[in-house]
C-alpha cells in the first residue's frame, strides 16, 4: 500500500462530516449500481517505490541497446547527440516539468519567453517566418503541414517524396484516412525523388525530405519549381541540425518546414517524448497549427509573452480549428532552447561539421570492404545506406555481440518494400554518424561488419 | 567608458528580486562567446566543403545566440523563477488534473537504462521496454475495462482522433458509411476538432437543466448515418452522466460507437469502468490521471483502448507478448497504421507504468476517492461566495460561476482568477465549460490536504470580500506577479513571434 | 465549520506571488500523515522490545514531522524561492570566490560509482577512488608547488588548523618547543582562531600604508619563539605581497615556516605558486577556486600541500600509488594521524578534480588572468563613486570604501550591500577585511562577463545617486526581498534556535 | 582547451583598453619576476566535459564496492540508507547548492529556515535544547565537544570509551596535539566500557558512545554518574537512526550530544561530504562552536531567520573564538531536514525498527555457523562484531567475489590493536544491515559467509 496521498483517517472522516457523509462510498453514490465495481481494480496492490524500482531494474537490463553500453550507429530520425549536464539540470528544473499549460501568462512567463526564444530559433532555423510552439513530433507535424495545404489550395492530393521517412509517410497515409488526403508517395532513383514519374497537378502540397531519409542531400530547386508552377504548398522536412551548415528550408523555397527536434538535447527516449518542428510563411499563419506565443506588454508596459492568435485553436473555433492539437511538447521546446543556447551559433556548426566529417569517414572505409556497397553515388550529410551481401538484421544481430548498434535496416524500418529503395531492401542498412562517435569507434564498426559478413 | 553597451547579468528579473523583465537570449548574446564542449574523436576535420557540394551549403551563418555557460544557467534559472508549477503551490485547474507529479516516476524516465535507447533497435535489443510497453497496455485495459491499446497517441487530442479513425477503419470495413459523430455541447474543444479531422461532421448535442446530456435531445439526433459519440464522464462540468446504460444502449442501438474521453478518469479509478458502462474506445490523458508532469504544455501521452471489436484496427505495429517472457512487435491485422513517428511518447509512458505500479489496484481506487472527496468539500466549503452550477454531489472537479460577483460587483470569473494568483494559489479553468456562465472550475486533486483546500477557500472569502469594497483592485489584479495583467489584444493585433519581427 | 483548522499550501510565500512567511514544516504537520515509502523486505517483522531491552527503549515518540510528499516538495520548492544562489545572478563576495559551479562537476559527484562506495571498503574493491584521490594530490601539487597533501581537511579552516599541526611536529620533531605563529591584521578570522586551536599564540602584524605587510614590523615580531607565519598572497585586501620573497627569507631565517591561506589562490593560478614563493604549508579552499559548489555554507574542501620536509608529517592514511595502476592507503610516517573520519569530502575532492581535468594547466592560467581583469575592470569603472581603499592594480578582488558616502550622506557600506540586493546582485563583502574603513569587497570572478560587470556598475551607481537625493531610503533596504532588513540584535538577544524553543 | 569563461578576445582587449594596458601580463606585472611561473602549470591542458567523463568512467568501473554492485552489509558510521528520489530532488534545488554561507539574511531565507528546521531536528533527536548549524562530520564534532568541555571545566583529560567510533578517537588524539589535551582511553569488556579501569578525576569530558562501535548498547547511567561527580561534561556520541526510537542523549544526561548526520539523505559517498550532528544545554550556550541560526523578525515585523549569537565566531572573536569553523556542512543538515521531512515520525521508527529486525534475523543465523562467534554477549541495535575463524580481510576478500560487501575489518577500521577488542582483532568483523537489507539478500550472505569459511 503505497500512494501520494496526504488525507489521514481522520482528515477523511471530518470532511465526510462536513459533507454530512457517512462514507466515502456515499460520494459515488449517484453512480447506477449496475456499473459500479463490485470488487476494485484487477491489479495487484501498490507496492513501495524501492519495490517497483527493483520491477524497472529488470527491464533496463533486459535493454540491450542502450547508447550507454553499445556504440550508437542508428539513426533515421533519432540521434545520439551530446546532451550536457547543464542542459538536463536546467531542462529538468521543476517549474518548466510541473507547470501546465501557460493559461495564466501573469505566472508563466517563465515558460511562454522560453516558447518565445524556442520559436526565434526554429525560424532561423528554417528560415521561416512562423513558427509554432512546437508539435508531437515529426511525423505529425507533417500531417499538420498536409493540412495547411488541403487548407490553403482546398485540394487533396499530397505528393510526398519517398526520401520522406517511411513512418512519417506512413502517419500522413493514417491521418489520410479521416481527412480524405489522397497520398502519392514518388520512387527514388539512385536515392534521388523522381519526381516526373508521378503526376503533380492538382497538388495541395509537394513534399521533400532534406536530406532524405537514407541521408541523400537532393537538389530541391526541381521540386521548388514544381510546386511553384501547380500552385501547391512547398513543404520540406528537414534535419535541423544539418540547418547548422546547409541551405535552410526557406532558402530552398519552402512554404513549409517541419522537421525533428530531437537532436537538440533530448535523449533518444525510445522515440518520445520528442518534439515536432513547424514553421511557414506569414501568408499561412492564420492556417497555423497549435500554439503560438507573441510578444506583448503587461498593464505597466512591461515586456510580456503571452500564448496568442488564439482563434485558431480548438477550445474558441471547435470543429473549425485549424488543428485539434492542444497539449503539445513543450517541455522538449524549452529543452531545445537551452540546448542551441548552449551549443550556440558555432557549436550548432560544429556538431553538424562533424556528423558529416564521422559519416564520410565511416563510408569511406566501408566502401573498401567488400560485401558493401554504397545505396546511392549522391552527396551525403550524416548518414547513408549500404547495401550488404547479407540481410541488414542478421549483420545487426551480429554486430550487437560486440556492443555495436550498427544501424537500422531499412526494411524493417518500411515495414516492407519501398518505394524509396529499387535493389533488395532486406540487405539495406542506413549507417548514422554523429559528433559523438570517436575514430576509434569507427575502426571498430569497420572491423566489426568486416567480421560479420565474413562469418 | 565601460566597453560594454549592454549590460546584463542582473537577477532583478527574478521575483526574488523585484519585477523586472529578464532579457532574451539574444539580447544577452555576444559575438564569438561560447559555452559548448565537445568529445574529441579524432575523426579527420575534413573541411565540409570537401564533403558536401557547394550548392547545399548555406552561404550565410544562421545565428542561434552566443552566450557562456554560466549566463545560460542564469536566464534559465531567473526564468523558472518566473513560473508557477505544481511544486510551488496547489493548481486547481478543472479538467487538467494538476496533480503532484511523483520525483520517483521521473527518476525511472531519467535512467539511461530506458532513454538511452534508440527506437528503431531490434527487439531483440530492447525486450526490457517492450515489456513495460505490454504491461503498461494490459494495466490500462484493467483500469478501463477494455481489450486492447494502443500507447502511441502522444496526448489527448491525439488518441481523439486515433479513436476516430479506429471507429472509421470499423466501420468502413462493414461497409458502412456514416457521416456525423455527436458531442455534448459541454465538451472540450479538442473533441470536435478531433470529428472534422476524422473526417466526420460534428452534431452538437444540448445539455439538461441538470448539467447533463438531455437523453432525449440525443435519442432525436441519432440515426443510422451516427458512427458514434464522445462522451467524458463525469463530463466537463464535473458530473456524472447518470443515464450513461442508456446512452449507450441508444447509440449501439442505431449501430453507434461510443468514444471515452478519458480526460476525467480521476474521477473513477476503481469506481466504474468506461467499459462497463458501454464505451467503445477509450482514450487516456496519462499527463493527468497517472501524474506524468505537464511540462508547461506537454508532453503528454494518449493511449487509447479498445473494446475486443476494435482491436484489429489498432495502430501498429504493437509491442505484444509472443512467447514466454519474450516481446515483438507485431502489427494488427487490419491496422490503420502509425499515428507517431515510432512508439508514442515512450518516457512519458514509463513514468505512468511506475505511478500505476506504486498505487496498485488499491491506491488508484483510493485517489479517485479523495479526487472526489476534495471536490465535494471545495463545493460546499464555497456554496456562499461562489454557488456551483449545479448543486449536488460532483466528481473530482466542481463547476462554479461568479455570476452573483458580476451581478452585483461587476467582478467578473476572470477577476477572481487573476487575483487568486496574488494570493498564492493558481486559478481555476475559466469560461469553461461554455455552458456555464462565469465558470470557475476548480480541480483540487487529491494530493491537497484540507488544509491547502481551507487555504484556498479563504483567500476566496478574501477576494470576495474585496468584490464587495474595492472591486476596481480585482480588475487590477494581479499585481505581485512577475508581470501584471497582460494586454493579450495587442499580442493578437500585431503579431511578434520571434525576436526577429518587425515591430 | 470547515473541519481544517490550520490552513496551508499557499504559494504566497515564494517571491513568484508575494512576500508572506513560509509556515515551518512543524506548522504543516498534521497526525500521522506521511511521505516515506521502504522496500519490501520479507525480513521478519518482531517487535523491536523483543530484540532491545526495555531500558534502552525511549519511553517516548520523538516528534519529527507528519507532511505528505507533496507538501514536503511544495515547502522546499517555496523555500527555494526565497534563496539567492550563484546561478540566479552575480555573487560578488569578496574572498568568497563565488564563480559558476559547471554542472557537469555536479554530475559527476552524482555517479553512485563514487557515491555509492562506502568509505571502509577494502582499497582493492575502492581503485577508483583511490586512483582520484592520487590524481588530485598530484594536480593540486602541480598548482601550488609542494610535494604531497592531504585531502582530508573537510574545509579551509580544517586545513589551517591542520597545517599548524604540521608545523608543531615539524618543530617537535627536532625537539623545538616554539610558541607563536604570526599573522597580519587583515587576516581572516579563521586564521588567529585556528593559530589557538593548534596551540599556539597569536601575534598579529601591522599592514602598512600600500594594503601589504610591513615588513619591518614583520622583523620585529620574528624571533626564535617563533612556529611560523600564516599569509594569504594575494592577500585579503586583494593585494600581492610583492615582497613575500623577503618575508619568507625573514620567516625561513629564524627557523619558522610559511602557511599559505589559498583562499585567494584563484588570482595566481598558473602564475606563481605558494610553493615558488617559498611557502612551507598550503591550504586550499576547493569551494573556492576550484568551483564546488558552497552549498549555503558547504560542504567545502581544504587539502593541506606540503614541502618535502613535511611529508613524512602528513595526516593519514593517504591514498597512495603503490605499484602500476594500484593504488593503496598508506600512512606517512610520522603522520599526525587522521584530521577527518574518514577521507575527507571525497564528492567535493572528485569534483574539483573534474573542473581541473577540463581546465588543464591552460585553462586555470586563463581563470586567474580574466578573475584578475574583472576585479581591475571593476575597481576602475566604480573609482568616482566607490575608490579603493588602495588605489592600485589589485588581484582578483578589489576592496573598495564606502567612507565618502558615510560622511556626505551618512549612508553605509552596509546600506549600499543591501540596497544592491534589490538591484537584482548579491552583496559585497562588508566590513572585511577589518583594517578598510566601511569596505566593500568586490569579486566579481572570472565567469562574469563585462555586461553584467557594467550591469553591477549601473546599478552601484544609480544607488550613489540615491544616497544623494534620498539616503534614507537606503538605510531602510531592502524592500523588494522576501523580507526587508531583519532584526540581528533581536535574534541574539532572543536565541529561538528551534521550533520548540519557549517564546 | 576548455573552459565556462565568457571573455571573447574583444572582450579582454577593449578591458584592457579600458585599464591603459596592453596585455594580461600586465595584470600581473607587479609580481617579482623572479617567482612568476615561467611556462605555466605543469598540467596537461584542458579537455572537453565529454572527454573528462570518459577518464571519471574509468574510475567508476574501478569501484567495485559500489553499493548499486555489491550487497553492503558494512557500516561503521557510514550506512547504506534508501534515499528517495524526492529528497535528491529537493536537495539538488540549485539555490541550495550555490548559494554561500547565509551572509545577507535578506536573500537567504531559504538556506535560514531549513537550517532552523534542521536545528529542530537535531534538538529533538538528541533530546538536548541548543543544536548548531552543522559541523565537518562526526569525528571533528566529538573533538569540538572535547573543546567546549575544556572551555567549561578548564581541564585538559578527555575520559573517552573505546566504544568511540577508532577513527573519531584517532581525530580527537590528532586535535589534541595542537590543544593539549590528554586523551585516555577506556577499553572494553564483552563489548562494554569498563569505567573502572582508568582515572576519571579531573576529567573535562566523559565520552561514550551510544550504540558503541562495535554495535553494543551500554547501559550509560554509570558514565553519567561519574561524569556528574567528577563535574565533568557528558558527551555522548549516538546514532541519529537509534534515537527513532532508543533513549535519546538527553535522556541519558548527556550535556554534549555528538553525532553523524550521513544516515539522514546523504549517500555513502566514500566518506564525504558528511554532516556533523552537534547538540548541548543551554548552559553551554556561550561556548557554541559554529554557526546557530535564530528565529526574529524582518523591518515590517515579518517572521524571518538569520544566523545569530555571532559573538562566539572566529570573524569576530578570533583567536578567542569557541571554535575556527567557518564553512561547514550546510548542504548536508538541509539535506538531513529534507530526508527527515520524508521519513516523518513514524518513518524514523521505522528505519530504525527494521534495522534492529535485520541485524537481529543475520546475527541468528551467524550464530548457528561454524567458525562465527559473537563477539559479546550484549544486546545491539544494528550492528554487531563477530569473531571470525579466518582473519575478516580474507574473508571480506572473498565474499566480494559474490558481491557481498561482508562488513568492516575491525583491525582494519582501529588500524591495528585496539583497546575496545581483548581478542584476535584481525578476525574480527563488523555487520551492519540498514532497512534496505532483505530476507534474501542476508540469506544469501550466511550462504557466502560459510562458503567463505570453508573454502
Ligand atoms: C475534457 C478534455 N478532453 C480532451 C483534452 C485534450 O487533451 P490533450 O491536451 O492531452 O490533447 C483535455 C485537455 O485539457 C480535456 O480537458
Ligand atoms: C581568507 C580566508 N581564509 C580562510 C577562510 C576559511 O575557509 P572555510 O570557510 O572553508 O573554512 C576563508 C573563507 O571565507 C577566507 O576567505
Amino acid at each position: 500500500m503505497a500512494d501520494y496521498l496526504p488525507h489521514t483517517d481522520d482528515d477523511v472522516q471530518s470532511m465526510l462530516t462536513f459533507l454530512g457523509m457517512d462514507s466515502l462510498d456515499d460520494l459515488f453514490a449517484h453512480i447506477p449500481d449496475a456499473i459500479r465495481l463490485a470488487n476494485g481494480l484487477d491489479l495487484a496492490d501498490g507496492l513501495s517505490e524501492p519495490d517497483v524500482a527493483a520491477i524497472f531494474a529488470g527491464y533496463t537490463s533486459a535493454n540491450k541497446a542502450k547508447a550507454t553500453a553499445m556504440t550508437c550507429f542508428a539513426g533515421g530520425g533519432a540521434y545520439d547527440h551530446e546532451v550536457p549536464a547543464v542542459v538536463k539540470v536546467l531542462s529538468n528544473r521543476s517549474e518548466f516539468v510541473t507547470a501546465y499549460t501557460p493559461y495564466q501568462p501573469e505566472v508563466a512567463q517563465g515558460v511562454l519567453q522560453a516558447i518565445f526564444e524556442y520559436q526565434t530559433l526554429v525560424a532561423r532555423l528554417s528560415g521561416l517566418e512562423i513558427p509554432n510552439a512546437s508539435l508531437y513530433d515529426a511525423a505529425t507535424a507533417l500531417v499538420e503541414a498536409l493540412n495547411m495545404a488541403h487548407g490553403a489550395t482546398g485540394r487533396q492530393k499530397m505528393v510526398i517524396s519517398s526520401g520522406v521517412h517511411p513512418h512519417w509517410r506512413e502517419v500522413a497515409r493514417t491521418f489520410a484516412r479521416g481527412t480524405g488526403h489522397e497520398i502519392v508517395e514518388v520512387p527514388l532513383r539512385d536515392g534521388v525523388t523522381d519526381w516526373s514519374s508521378v503526376d503533380v497537378s492538382e497538388a495541395a502540397a509537394i513534399v521533400a525530405a532534406y536530406p532524405n531519409y537514407l541521408g541523400v542531400l537532393e537538389d530541391l530547386s526541381a521540386a521548388k519549381e514544381l510546386a511553384t508552377k501547380n500552385d501547391a504548398l512547398f513543404v520540406i522536412g528537414a534535419d535541423p541540425v544539418a540547418a547548422g551548415v546547409l541551405k535552410t528550408a526557406g532558402q530552398w523555397g519552402a512554404d513549409v518546414f517541419v522537421g525533428e527536434g530531437q537532436a537538440f538535447g533530448t535523449p533518444l527516449s525510445f522515440g518520445g517524448p520528442y518534439l515536432g518542428l513547424f514553421a511557414c510563411t506569414p501568408a499561412q499563419v492564420r492556417r497555423l497549427p497549435g500554439r503560438i506565443v507573441g510578444e506583448t506588454v503587461d498593464s505597466s508596459d512591461r515586456r510580456a509573452f503571452v500564448t496568442t492568435l488564439r482563434a485558431r485553436e480548438q477550445d474558441i473555433r471547435r470543429e473549425k480549428a485549424t488543428s485539434n492539437v492542444c497539449t503539445n511538447q513543450t517541455l522538449m521546446a524549452v529543452t531545445a532552447a537551452i540546448q542551441l543556447g548552449w551549443l550556440g551559433t558555432y557549436g550548432l556548426r560544429e556538431v553538424a561539421t562533424r556528423c558529416a566529417q564521422g559519416a564520410h569517414y565511416l563510408y569511406d572505409q566501408l566502401r573498401a570492404l567488400e560485401g558493401v556497397e554504397a545505396l546511392s553515388s549522391q552527396p551525403f550529410f550524416r548518414e547513408f545506406a549500404v547495401r550488404l551481401a547479407k540481410p541488414a538484421d542478421q549483420v545487426i544481430a551480429s554486430m550487437a555481440e560486440s556492443n555495436v548498434l550498427a544501424g537500422l535496416s531499412v526494411s524493417a524500418l518500411s515495414g516492407g518494400p519501398d518505394p524509396s529503395v529499387d535493389v533488395d531492401i532486406d540487405n539495406v542498412l542506413l549507417v548514422t554518424v554523429t559528433e559523438r562517435r570517436t575514430k576509434d569507434e569507427i575502426d571498430h564498426y569497420v572491423n566489426v561488419l568486416r567480421e560479420a559478413l565474413t562469418r | 567608458m565601460s566597453g560594454a553597451p549592454f549590460p546584463g547579468g542582473r537577477a532583478a528579473s527574478a521575483p526574488l528580486m523585484g519585477h523586472e523583465t529578464e532579457p532574451t537570449l539574444f539580447e544577452m548574446s555576444v559575438a564569438s562567446r561560447s559555452a559548448y564542449q565537445l568529445r574529441t574523436t579524432g575523426v579527420p576535420a575534413t573541411a565540409l566543403s570537401e564533403l558536401v557540394p557547394a550548392a547545399h551549403l548555406n552561404p550565410e551563418v544562421v545565428p542561434i545566440a552566443e552566450v557562456s555557460e554560466r549566463d545560460l544557467v542564469a536566464h534559465f534559472t531567473r526564468l523558472s523563477h518566473r513560473q508557477f508549477s505544481v511544486d510551488l503551490g496547489m493548481y486547481p485547474l478543472g479538467s487538467c488534473t494538476m496533480k503532484y507529479n511523483p520525483k520517483f516516476c521521473d527518476a525511472i524516465a531519467g535512467d539511461p537504462g530506458l532513454n538511452a535507447v534508440h527506437p528503431g533497435a531490434p527487439a531483440s535489443l530492447s525486450q526490457g521496454w517492450l515489456e513495460i510497453l505490454v504491461t503498461l497496455e494490459e494495466k490500462l485495459c484493467a483500469v478501463t475495462g477494455m481489450s486492447a491499446a494502443t500507447l502511441q497517441p502522444a496526448a489527448g487530442a491525439a488518441g481523439e482522433l486515433t479513436g476516430l479513425l479506429l471507429m472509421r477503419a470499423y466501420h468502413e470495413a462493414k461497409g458502412d458509411h456514416r457521416r456525423r459523430v455527436l458531442i455534448p455541447d459541454s465538451a472540450h474543444g479538442t473533441n470536435p476538432a478531433s470529428v472534422t479531422l476524422g473526417g466526420y461532421e460534428v452534431t452538437t448535442v444540448p445539455s439538461n437543466e441538470r448539467g447533463l446530456v438531455d437523453l432525449e435531445a440525443l435519442k432525436s439526433a441519432l440515426g443510422p448515418d451516427v458512427a458514434g459519440i464522445m462522451l467524458t464522464n463525469p463530463n466537463t462540468v464535473g458530473l456524472f452522466e447518470e443515464e450513461i446504460t442508456e446512452i449507450a444502449n441508444a447509440v449501439h442501438d442505431v449501430g453507434g460507437l461510443l468514444y471515452y474521453d478519458g480526460a476525467n478518469l480521476n474521477a473513477i479509478l476503481g469506481a466504474v469502468r468506461p467499459g462497463d458502462m458501454g464505451f467503445d474506445i477509450v482514450h487516456m490523458n496519462l499527463h493527468k490521471t497517472f501524474a506524468t508532469p505537464h511540462g508547461g504544455g506537454g508532453p503528454g501521452a494518449g493511449p487509447v483502448a479498445v473494446a475486443p471489436h476494435l482491436v484489429e484496427f489498432l495502430p501498429g505495429p504493437r509491442a505484444t507478448r509472443v512467447g514466454d517472457g519474450y516481446f515483438d512487435w507485431v502489427a494488427p491485422t487490419r491496422s490503420i497504421g502509425r499515428v507517431h513517428g515510432w512508439h508514442g511518447n515512450a518516457l512519458v509512458l514509463a513514468r505512468a507504468l511506475a505511478y500505476i505500479d506504486v498505487h496498485g489496484g488499491d491506491g488508484l481506487t483510493r485517489v479517485a476517492q479523495h479526487a472526489v472527496l476534495n471536490a465535494n468539500w471545495l463545493r460546499h466549503r464555497l456554496r456562499d461566495i461562489l454557488p456551483a452550477a449545479y448543486d449536488r454531489v460532483c466528481m473530482h472537479e466542481c463547476t462554479l460561476t461568479a455570476t452573483s460577483l458580476k451581478n452585483k460587483y461587476g467582478v467578473r470569473g476572470l477577476d477572481v482568477a487573476k487575483a487568486l494568483l496574488e494570493e498564492g494559489f493558481h486559478s481555476p479553468t475559466v469560461y469553461f465549460p461554455l455552458i456555464v456562465e462565469e465558470a470557475l472550475m476548480f480541480e483540487p486533486t487529491e494530493t491537497e490536504s484540507v488544509q491547502t483546500l481551507e487555504s484556498l477557500a479563504q483567500a476566496l472569502e478574501r477576494i470576495a470580500e474585496r468584490a464587495q469594497v474595492d472591486p476596481d483592485s480585482l480588475r487590477r489584479a494581479p499585481q505581485s506577479t512577475p508581470v501584471s495583467r497582460v494586454d493579450e489584444a495587442r499580442a493578437a493585433r500585431q503579431l511578434i513571434a520571434t525576436a526577429d519581427a518587425i515591430r
